[in-house]
């Protein structure tokens, strides 16, 4: 069981999805119940990995390993450390609550949870996947289930939005795929771990030119997903456009696979050029941060004001990543999962108020704290996470990256700080226009608060986010290792570690 | 009793969340209890926790408890710690207390409100996060603590969310805030960057080994930096110009809000972060100088704009504007224990103040405007009285608390030997004084004096509060009396073997401040502070003076005054047009910028455009290029015959 | 005595000249021939290479071609009298249903 | 010199498909109604038989009539490839044919004849045997696009189709001429022999591959070449598309692989510009084409040109990896036509019904076929899990293993501008109403349920498990060098 | 001049002047008896190249057998004279300017990469039908095997199309 834990985390959800097809199309009560339950038994499944997982190690663990195509030789690798634990456990979290906080979908029940649990695995595989070319296929495969679920079962310029957030995800992966090409033409190889072991012992040489290239093929692929600006237009439309659990998807897991990619792959093969091109992507990333944060500001669509606050929250996460040092890096990791839950809870509230009101447009609320005063509660509360309330989750990971900033560059760090504030203006302004004031709109007038299902998907991500904004070292100190190792790679470019003995990887 | 000082922030937070959870369901009384009782045990666990302070040997403190990491990445690490000394045992005192007084209050003054739970959770909370404040061991616990009084303070400034304004001004207090809290945060980095650390002991131990810097803009250094940042934070928490445009409207709250967050507690934060850092700044000179001119320019402007208003509540919030100033302008003087001890008399009496307008206001029906209230006196004498005794506070009657204390800091101002124009500063605080005392007066006379301008359908109804109400009242009264005997300066108490204890117990905290900035005390006789503090005296019964003049004997005198200088007038009553011209200035210029050139202008028109147009630009070349698919043969031909010349003509001419 | 080489360009002229008459003509039977010149011309050119190699190959090339070329003429032939069924015309531009 | 048994062995595919086309077309005047339907049956088993016998040939490898045909590994595998696609051809035809009322056995018996044609086509070894294979498969092509003689569209095709291919087929021979005088023979051995690079006729005979390459560019939709594909295509019946966009297209390329891999191997470095050009010209005008289509159909035949463009860029590596990856992608490309044809094949009634709004909501009218074609559209996009990302991944490997970077990075422009026309069928298929006049769709035969099944299976066989598949292309390329 | 030449430029003048009118001809059955022309001439020409059997069925198969079959289908559909559309513009302007410089350029070229080693001498070579036989027999018996397909394929497809009722 041990060796194959995590094949089996990735393909429960595709059996479950399996499971589904056999459950007749009209039981719709069924299906969710079905699909609910394979996702809290993904979560079940998850567990293990947060016990067995040893935060000393700062290798590979629980790797897996086989042949899978002989020619070019492409294995079917996975293994996990504590940035993958982090985020396999978050992507686990989200999917039963987008599965519960889709109970209201009427319009092909069965084909949206497929969809969901497809795309689940396809999340999880991307985060444990330690072959380039199997990371790729896990990359790919999820644009398909995304594609669907904002294509079908999304708002009023869904095809729109599904079309351009695959073509502008595909125009990435696909120059990432040359590059993942050439890294196996220079080094022979596609398993990652051997890929860095041969290029730290300088078994290959990179010329700086190709290094560059590389990086900017694979960086280009994570600066879409992230997003990171001017890479950003997709996120908007497809935001808005995607059912809530989509949203919710989208900006819990899959953004955070953009900053995953960069820590995974960008660092550690590439510090020549991380270390070369870092003040422009660290300006990239101050410049999501500001303008994600203006932008969101005059935004009339609640989700789209919840989507460009994500490119401002991401863009921290770039920023913290690109300040090369501990702190910072932690401290990304930390707004990816803060991110994750709190933005993840916007996107549910938007959800709910979409279900009572069909309308994203703030002007057509306000006043909602009459009605629906526990709706309200959570509101306040997740846009308080969102924007950066100490001493919640987001706050801590934030100021992480600031402090990390700080270290390597004053100015950016001043100007990120300045995306605080903005994020105050944005989010309550937004507040106060939806949930404050005497009720505009009749129809406001007689809605109904929360329901306990309701309750059931925001209690947990509430609770979540206080308590790991409390108690972060219970993440931190598990991707301390990881993070440092990440380090390592990227602060000696490829020629101290030569003398090192190998890194655990083979274990 | 030591060992349960975490107890004294946790027992708000959990009657916080108990009614946050449940209040919905429980009875009004219930809510009482547990809103009242969890502030009124955290008081009493806080007056053991004094008791056992009180015993400890000089060497313990400060007590420094350390419960949990709460973060850590790389070198950085923050622990949830608690930092105990004089100067947060002083703090949780009147926090504490004050806060409960309030707390009762509020069961009275609430008693009609809708949301009543929802009131107390906030209020709750919100003496968490002072206490918090209060009592965090490093920096990074002290911004939550900030952040979080500073949250509480937009929940209770929008509590009547269904006017538009309470709202606004709760999102503008917030906003505000944390345009001083980016300040803040970069204190935080820059802290951490220079000690390698955000718990007190460290930054302040570090601190204290390095040298001071001097006084000069142009050599200031890593010290002034860190300081002028953390009091930018101060500037927006406590108010100060230019960022003191939140207070003035968080007056939209329920006056139990604005006296304990917007009077006594909350913006007084500020004052205390500053002190807690004084180490820092008195390193720091010329920030120690901004604070002080900071502080008297607010609180000569605050009180200006105080001369006109009309609002009962405005008035006193200018008024506390203008206070704070002054508590700045003793810390900048270097007379941190001074500015503290304004702080704590300024908690007394400006609480009593608004607990006493709450009063009126409640008597008169909601009503604010002063002038169309007069002659109130009779109908509900406690409440009178005890604003009078707030008033004779803060105008600086002698004897009453106000008076040591505001003379004090004019003294240590003028005397300050840190600051180099103290004198100048001592002039703009005098006559802020005197201004205080006016439009303090003007205030009482118009309330409670002369003749009841209210409509007959509002005199029915005017009555005295409840004594859940009076009872908090009288007891601010006495203490806004006796409250500043504890710090008679030396050259009043000295005649009458009176020591200042206030000083003598926080000594030992500013000591390390007094070394650097005391070195060799000016020499200064008593006499002439004895004078200085007739002066004022004088000056603030002019004030009252002319404050009788014009609304008691002579009530048309002061349209006429206003008619003579319309212009002037005209600027005060619009308070210098400042919010006007944050609007045009930062606001609705960003607003434009945002919208028109960022979203519609790059994001839409230029990136989507590029995109959507590169979409349509393939879509227009494939309708090209299928045109020459014309569907006739003979094209197709052409085609083949076309393609195989160039291919003969390549392979035969281009390569051999 | 005649170079190989003038038959070479008589072939080639013979071939482009059925190239001309692809392009230009416009009824579907002349066209057709045009194409059955372009076979003549290569059955020209492969005779000529046959007689400078002197190998009879060339020979059995060409006999293949006009098999083929006997054979396309039937297809072709009845495909052009099915085009005149269905379009009763035989002007090559006439027939442009499938286009863009 | 009397053929041996060897020699017989060696064309034994050929010879059991010719038979069967022969038995096919001489059964039908014996046969009434009920018998005749009977002959497709036949026919795929002559397919079959023909698999079979060409598993007997892969045993006895070498050449045959002296050297004028050559079974070797490569041949081998695209007998196999071929053949199948015959097969799957005919079954996708069975109801077809009914259905539009145009069921004569001659077309299985000219299918069968076709199969000759290209089997023929992927093994000689000896131009003349390339051009009558050529010829053969065409004609029987022509035949096919027309056999809905009826119909004013399928006649046109068939015209367009016979006299651009005859015009082309006569550059091709004239190609093969020059060759013939630059070397004095058409055997490949000879020509790879004679034709290094300063002999005398080395002019000639790159002047015969010019125009060489334009006959076979003609047949495997190689741009500028390329302009009668989306007509033909789209006149001819559909099950004829599919095979016609498969099964010729791929013999077209078997041969231009060998020609160019053994024969012209000394101009190498000459052609490479010309295959870069037009691997990229190609992958545009397909891609831009299908970006404006509104007919499935016609959709589907401008990706066919869009892949050879891919195919292309395969070839233009040059090296063996590219070699390898084009027969891949071959195979991989057969599967997704083959059955994306299929489905277009049983949509649409007297080829109408092919537009976008036709395929609307088709998941809820026929799911398993709306998702069929989902396999098969997706696989044609390229994502991964499909024959048709690998197919790339390979072409590209070998591309940029041959520096061509710039080459591939035109490739990824065009898989980006080919997704929106895949997407958009299978937006309309998803995310669509059905039209409300839609007819009722008839039930999938079991004929063309087990080609969909086939087709769709095999799509995501070879790009989960592509390993079995890739051994034989190693294999197949290996065997390619003359000896 | 030799006999030989002069049978040569006489015959391939005949032969391009019946392309040429070929191309003219408005005609189809104007058109097919210059091609008829031409295909007579070329045969004088192959004897001249020594392929007599070839000569042979150029006229048998070729001039006797395929045009008929032109001008039979000519008479069949009673196809009148061209009608000069012009509507593909691409041929229009580019169709005899790109024909013509291929035909030059070949032409060209091939006199280029020929020059004229080889002459034709008369009996040099000479390709006899029973060689011709043995060969096609023998080497090529499977290319030859091979046409009888191809006919079936032509066979079957012209009935197919071409007859009315199937």
């Amino acid at each position: 069981m041990h060796e194959h834990w995590l094949s089996i985390v990735i393909f429960f959800p595709l059996l479950g999805a399996l499971l589904l097809l056999f459950v007749p199309g009209g039981a719709k009560e069924t299906l969710r119940r079905v699909a609910f339950l394979v996702s809290l038994g993904e979560l079940a499944l998850c567990v293990p990995l947060l016990l067995w997982f040893d935060s000393a190690q700062r290798g590979i663990q629980l790797a897996e390993r086989h042949a899978w195509i002989s020619s070019p030789p492409i294995l079917y690798q996975l293994g996990l450390d504590g940035l993958s634990l982090v985020l396999v456990l978050l992507t686990a979290l989200l999917t039963p609550i987008s599965v519960l906080a889709s109970w209201t979908i009427e319009k092909r029940v069965k084909e949206f949870f497929l969809m969901l649990l497809v795309l689940e695995t396809g999340m999880i595989g991307v985060f444990l996947a330690l072959d380039l070319f199997l990371f790729y296929v896990f990359w790919e495969v999820m644009l398909i289930p995304m594609y669907f679920l904002i294509g079908i079962w999304g708002h009023e310029r869904r095809l729109y939005a599904a079309i351009k957030f695959i073509l502008y995800t595909m125009a990435g992966s696909l120059l990432m795929l040359i590059a993942i090409i050439w890294l196996y033409l220079e080094t022979g190889t596609f398993d990652l771990l051997q890929i860095q072991l041969v290029l730290q012992q300088h078994r290959v040489l990179l010329d700086f030119r190709t290094e560059l290239l590389l990086f900017g093929a694979f960086f280009l692929a994570f600066a879409i997903k992230v997003p990171l600006f001017p890479f950003h237009t997709w996120l908007p439309d497809a935001h808005v456009e995607a059912p809530t659990a989509g949203s919710v998807i989208l900006a819990g897991v899959l953004l955070k696979m953009g900053a995953y990619g960069l820590l995974r792959f960008c660092l550690p093969l590439f510090p020549g050029a991380t270390q070369a091109l870092q003040p422009l992507i660290a300006v990239l990333a101050l410049i999501s941060i500001i303008y994600g944060a203006l932008v969101s500001m005059v935004q009339p669509n609640v989700k789209k004001l919840i989507a460009y606050s994500s490119v401002s929250h991401m863009g921290f996460v770039v920023l913290g990543i690109m300040a090369l040092n501990e702190t910072g890096l932690q401290g990304a990791i930390l707004i990816m999962l803060a991110h994750g839950l709190s933005t993840g809870a916007l996107f549910l509230l938007a959800g709910m108020l979409y279900d009572r009101r069909h309308t994203f447009q703030i002007s057509d609320f306000g006043g909602l704290a009459t009605p629906l005063p526990v709706f309200s509660s959570f509101l306040l509360f997740a846009s308080l996470a969102s924007l950066g309330l100490p001493p919640l989750v987001n706050w801590v990971g934030e100021f992480m990256v600031l402090i990390g900033t700080f270290r390597s560059n004053v100015t950016y760090a001043s100007i990120a700080a300045f995306g605080v504030v903005l994020a105050a203006i944005y989010m309550l302004w937004m507040y106060q226009r939806v949930v404050f004031g005497e009720i505009k709109h009749e129809a406001n007038r007689k809605l109904t608060d929360l329901s306990r299902r309701e309750l059931a998907i925001l209690i947990p991500l509430t609770v979540l986010i206080v308590a790991l904004g409390l108690a972060s070292p219970l993440i931190t100190r598990r991707t301390q290792a990881t993070v440092q190792r990440i380090l390592l790679q990227t602060e000696s470019p490829y020629y101290e570690l030569a003398h090192r003995p190998a890194p655990e990887a083979q274990r | 009793m030591l060992e349960l000082l975490w107890l004294v922030p946790i027992l708000p937070l959990v009657g916080a969340a108990v009614l946050g959870v449940a209040g919905r369901r429980l009875s009004q009384g219930a809510v009482s209890a547990i809103g009242v009782g969890s502030v009124g045990l955290s008081f009493l666990t806080t007056l053991g926790v004094g008791y056992a302070f009180f015993q400890l040997p000089a060497a313990e403190i400060p007590v420094l408890r350390t419960y949990f990491t709460w973060f850590e990445a790389g070198a950085l690490r923050v622990e949830a710690s608690f930092y105990l000394d004089q100067l947060s045992m002083l703090m949780l005192l009147v926090v504490t207390g004050v806060g409960f007084l309030i707390h009762v209050y509020s069961t009275g003054y609430m008693h009609h409100e809708g949301g009543y739970y929802r009131f107390f959770a906030y209020l709750n909370l919100f003496m968490f996060f002072m206490l918090l404040l209060v009592l965090a061991g490093n920096y990074a616990l002290l911004f939550v603590g900030w952040e979080g009084v500073g949250l509480c303070s937009y929940l209770l400034i929008g509590f009547y969310f269904l006017r538009d304004s309470a709202a606004n001004a709760g999102k503008k207090a917030f906003i505000v805030n944390r345009i001083g809290d980016f300040g803040f945060t970069l204190a935080l980095l820059l802290l951490f960057r220079t000690f390698g650390s955000l718990e007190y002991n460290h930054v302040f131990a570090g601190a204290a080994v390095m040298d001071p810097e001097p006084l000069a803009w142009s050599q200031a250094g890593i010290l002034t930096a860190i300081s002028l940042l953390l009091f930018t934070g101060a500037i927006g928490k406590s108010a100060q110009l230019p960022l003191y445009v939140w207070l003035p409207d968080a007056m939209e709250g329920p006056t139990p809000v604005s006296a304990l967050i917007h009077a006594a507690t909350m913006v007084a934060a500020g004052v205390y972060m500053v002190a807690r850092s004084h180490i820092l700044f008195s390193h720091a000179p010329f920030a120690l100088m901004v604070v002080a001119v900071i502080g008297c320019l607010t609180a000569f402007y605050a009180a200006s704009i105080g001369l006109v208003q009309n609002d009962i509540k405005r008035v006193l919030a200018y008024s506390t504007v203008s206070q704070l100033g002054y508590m700045f302008l003793g810390l900048g003087a270097g007379a941190f224990a001074t500015g503290i001890f304004h702080l704590m008399t300024h908690a007394f009496f400006k609480a009593l103040l608004f607990l006493g307008a709450g009063s009126v206001i409640h008597a008169m029906s909601g009503q604010q405007d002063i002038r169309k209230m007069g002659g109130l006196w009779p109908k509900i004498r406690t409440t009178a009285l005890t604003f009078w005794m707030g008033t004779l506070a803060i105008a600086g009657a002698p004897l009453f608390s106000g008076f040591f204390s505001k003379d004090e800091i004019l003294w240590q101002t003028f005397v300050s030997p840190s600051l180099p124009f103290g004198w100048a500063l001592w002039l703009l605080g005098l006559m802020a004084a005197t201004m205080t005392s006016f439009y303090m007066f003007r205030l009482v006379f118009l309330t409670f004096h002369g003749e009841g301008r209210y409509t007959p359908e509002t005199a029915k109804h005017i009555h005295e509060s409840p004594s859940s109400m009076t009872a908090p009242l009288v007891i601010l009264a006495i203490l806004s009396v006796v409250g500043g005997w504890v710090g008679i300066p030396a050259a009043m108490g000295e005649a009458l073997h009176i020591p200042n204890y206030l000083e003598h117990f926080l000594e030992p905290v500013f000591a390390g401040s007094n070394a650097i900035l005391r070195a060799q005390p000016a020499a200064h006789a008593h006499s002439e502070e004895l004078g200085l503090a007739g002066l004022t005296v004088l000056l603030a019964a002019v004030g009252f003076g002319i404050a009788y003049t014009f609304y008691l004997r002579n009530p048309q005198l002061a349209d006429q005054l206003a008619e003579t200088f319309r212009g002037l007038y005209q600027v005060l009553v619009n308070k210098y047009y400042v919010d006007e011209i944050y609007a045009a200035v930062f606001v609705r210029p960003l607003n434009w910028i945002s919208e028109r050139v960022l979203w519609r202008g790059f994001d839409v028109g230029v990136i989507d455009g590029a995109l959507d147009g590169s979409a349509e630009r393939a879509q227009r070349l494939g309708d090209w290029l299928r045109r020459w698919q014309s569907g006739n043969t003979r094209s197709y031909g052409a085609w083949v015959a076309l393609g195989a010349l160039a291919l003969l003509t390549y392979f035969v001419f281009w390569v051999s | 005595m005649i170079p190989v080489s003038y038959y070479l360009i008589l072939s080639a002229i013979l071939f482009g000249l059925g190239v001309v008459g692809f392009l230009t003509k416009r009824n579907l039977i002349t066209i057709f021939m045009s194409i059955e010149l372009m076979l003549n011309a290569v059955n020209l050119a492969f005779v000529a290479f046959a007689y400078t190699w002197q190998v009879l190959s060339g020979h059995i090339f060409v006999f293949f071609v006009i098999v083929v070329a006997a054979a396309e003429a039937a297809v072709g032939l009845a495909i052009i009298i099915v085009i005149f069924r269905t379009r009763g015309s035989l002007n090559v531009e006439r027939i442009d249903l499938l286009k863009w | 010199m009397i053929p041996t048994a060897n020699d017989l062995l060696r064309i034994l595919p050929e010879v059991v498909l010719a038979g069967f086309g022969i038995l096919v077309m001489m059964l039908e005047p014996f046969l009434g109604r009920g018998g005749k339907r009977a002959l497709g049956p036949l026919a795929f088993l002559g397919t079959v038989a023909a698999l079979a016998a060409t598993v007997i040939q892969a045993g006895h490898q070498g050449y045959a009539f002296g050297r004028l045909l050559v079974v070797d590994t490569f041949s081998v595998y695209l007998h196999f490839l071929l053949i199948s696609i015959t097969g799957l051809s005919v079954l996708a035809s069975l109801r077809y044919l009914e259905r539009e009322n145009i069921d004569h056995a001659e077309f299985y018996a000219l299918l069968l004849f076709g199969a000759v044609g290209m089997g023929i086509m992927v093994s000689a070894n000896e131009l003349v045997m390339v051009f009558l294979g050529l010829e053969t498969s065409s004609l029987a092509s022509y035949v096919l696009v027309g056999f809905r003689r009826t119909d004013g569209r399928a006649t046109e095709g068939a015209m367009k189709y016979f006299l651009l291919g005859s015009f082309a087929t006569g550059f091709l021979l004239y190609g093969i001429a020059l060759l013939f005088g630059a070397a004095g023979s058409t055997v490949l051995n000879d020509l790879a022999e004679k034709l290094q690079a300063n002999s005398p006729g080395f002019t000639l005979a790159l002047m015969g591959m010019a125009l060489f390459f334009v006959g076979l560019g003609f047949k495997v939709a190689v741009a500028p070449f390329q302009a009668w594909t989306p007509d033909v295509y789209q006149g001819a019946p559909s099950p004829v598309t599919a095979f016609l966009s498969t099964g010729p297209k791929a013999a077209a390329f078997a041969v231009l692989l060998r020609v160019f891999w053994t024969a012209f191997e000394p101009a190498t470095g000459i052609w490479f510009w010309l295959l870069w050009g037009t691997a990229a010209l190609t992958m545009f005008v397909g891609n831009l084409g299908a970006l404006v289509q509104t007919n499935v159909k016609r959709m589907l035949a401008y990706s066919s040109i869009a892949h050879a463009g891919y195919i292309l860029v395969a070839f233009a590596a040059g090296n063996e990896l590219g070699v390898a990856a084009a027969l891949f992608y071959l195979i991989a490309y057969a599967l997704m036509k083959l059955g994306a044809f299929s489905v277009v094949a049983h949509l649409s009634v007297n080829e109408d019904h092919q537009s976008l709004e036709d395929y609307s909501g088709l998941h809820t009218r026929q799911p398993a076929l709306a998702a069929c074609l989902t396999v098969f559209l997706l696989s044609l996009i390229g994502l991964p899990l499909t024959g048709g990302f690998l197919g790339k991944f390979f072409v590209f490997q070998a591309a940029l293993r041959a520096g061509l970077v710039w080459l591939v990075v035109l490739g990824v422009l065009n898989s980006i501008l080919s997704v929106p026309y895949y997407l958009r069928v299978v937006k309309v298929m998803y995310m669509g109403e059905p039209r409300e006049s839609a007819a009722p769709l008839a039930p999938v035969p079991a004929s063309l349920a087990f080609v969909l099944t086939l087709t769709a299976l095999g799509t995501v066989y070879l790009g989960i498990l592509p390993d079995a598949v890739q051994q034989f292309v190693t294999s197949s390329v290996l065997s390619l060098t003359l000896p | 001049m030799t006999a030989e030449a002069l049978l040569f430029f006489l015959f391939a003048g005949l032969a391009v002047v019946g392309a040429l009118n070929m191309v003219v001809q408005r005609h189809p059955i104007h058109s097919a008896l210059s091609l008829i022309l031409v295909m007579v001439s070329l045969a004088v020409l192959y004897l001249l190249l020594g392929a007599e059997f070839i000569a042979a069925i150029q006229v048998i198969v070729y001039a006797g057998a395929i045009m008929v079959l032109f001008v039979f289908v000519i008479m069949l559909l009673n196809a009148g004279e061209e009608e000069r559309t012009n509507w593909s513009r691409l041929a229009r302007y580019l169709g005899l300017p790109v024909a013509v410089t291929l035909l030059l350029e070949m032409g060209w070229l091939l006199y280029r990469t020929w020059p004229g080693e080889t002459f034709v001498e008369a009996d040099r070579f000479v390709g006899r039908t029973a060689a011709i036989g043995h060969l096609l027999f023998k080497d090529y018996v499977l290319p030859f095997e091979l046409t009888s397909v191809l006919i079936l394929v032509a066979i079957l497809g012209a009935v197919v199309l071409a007859k009315r009722e199937l």
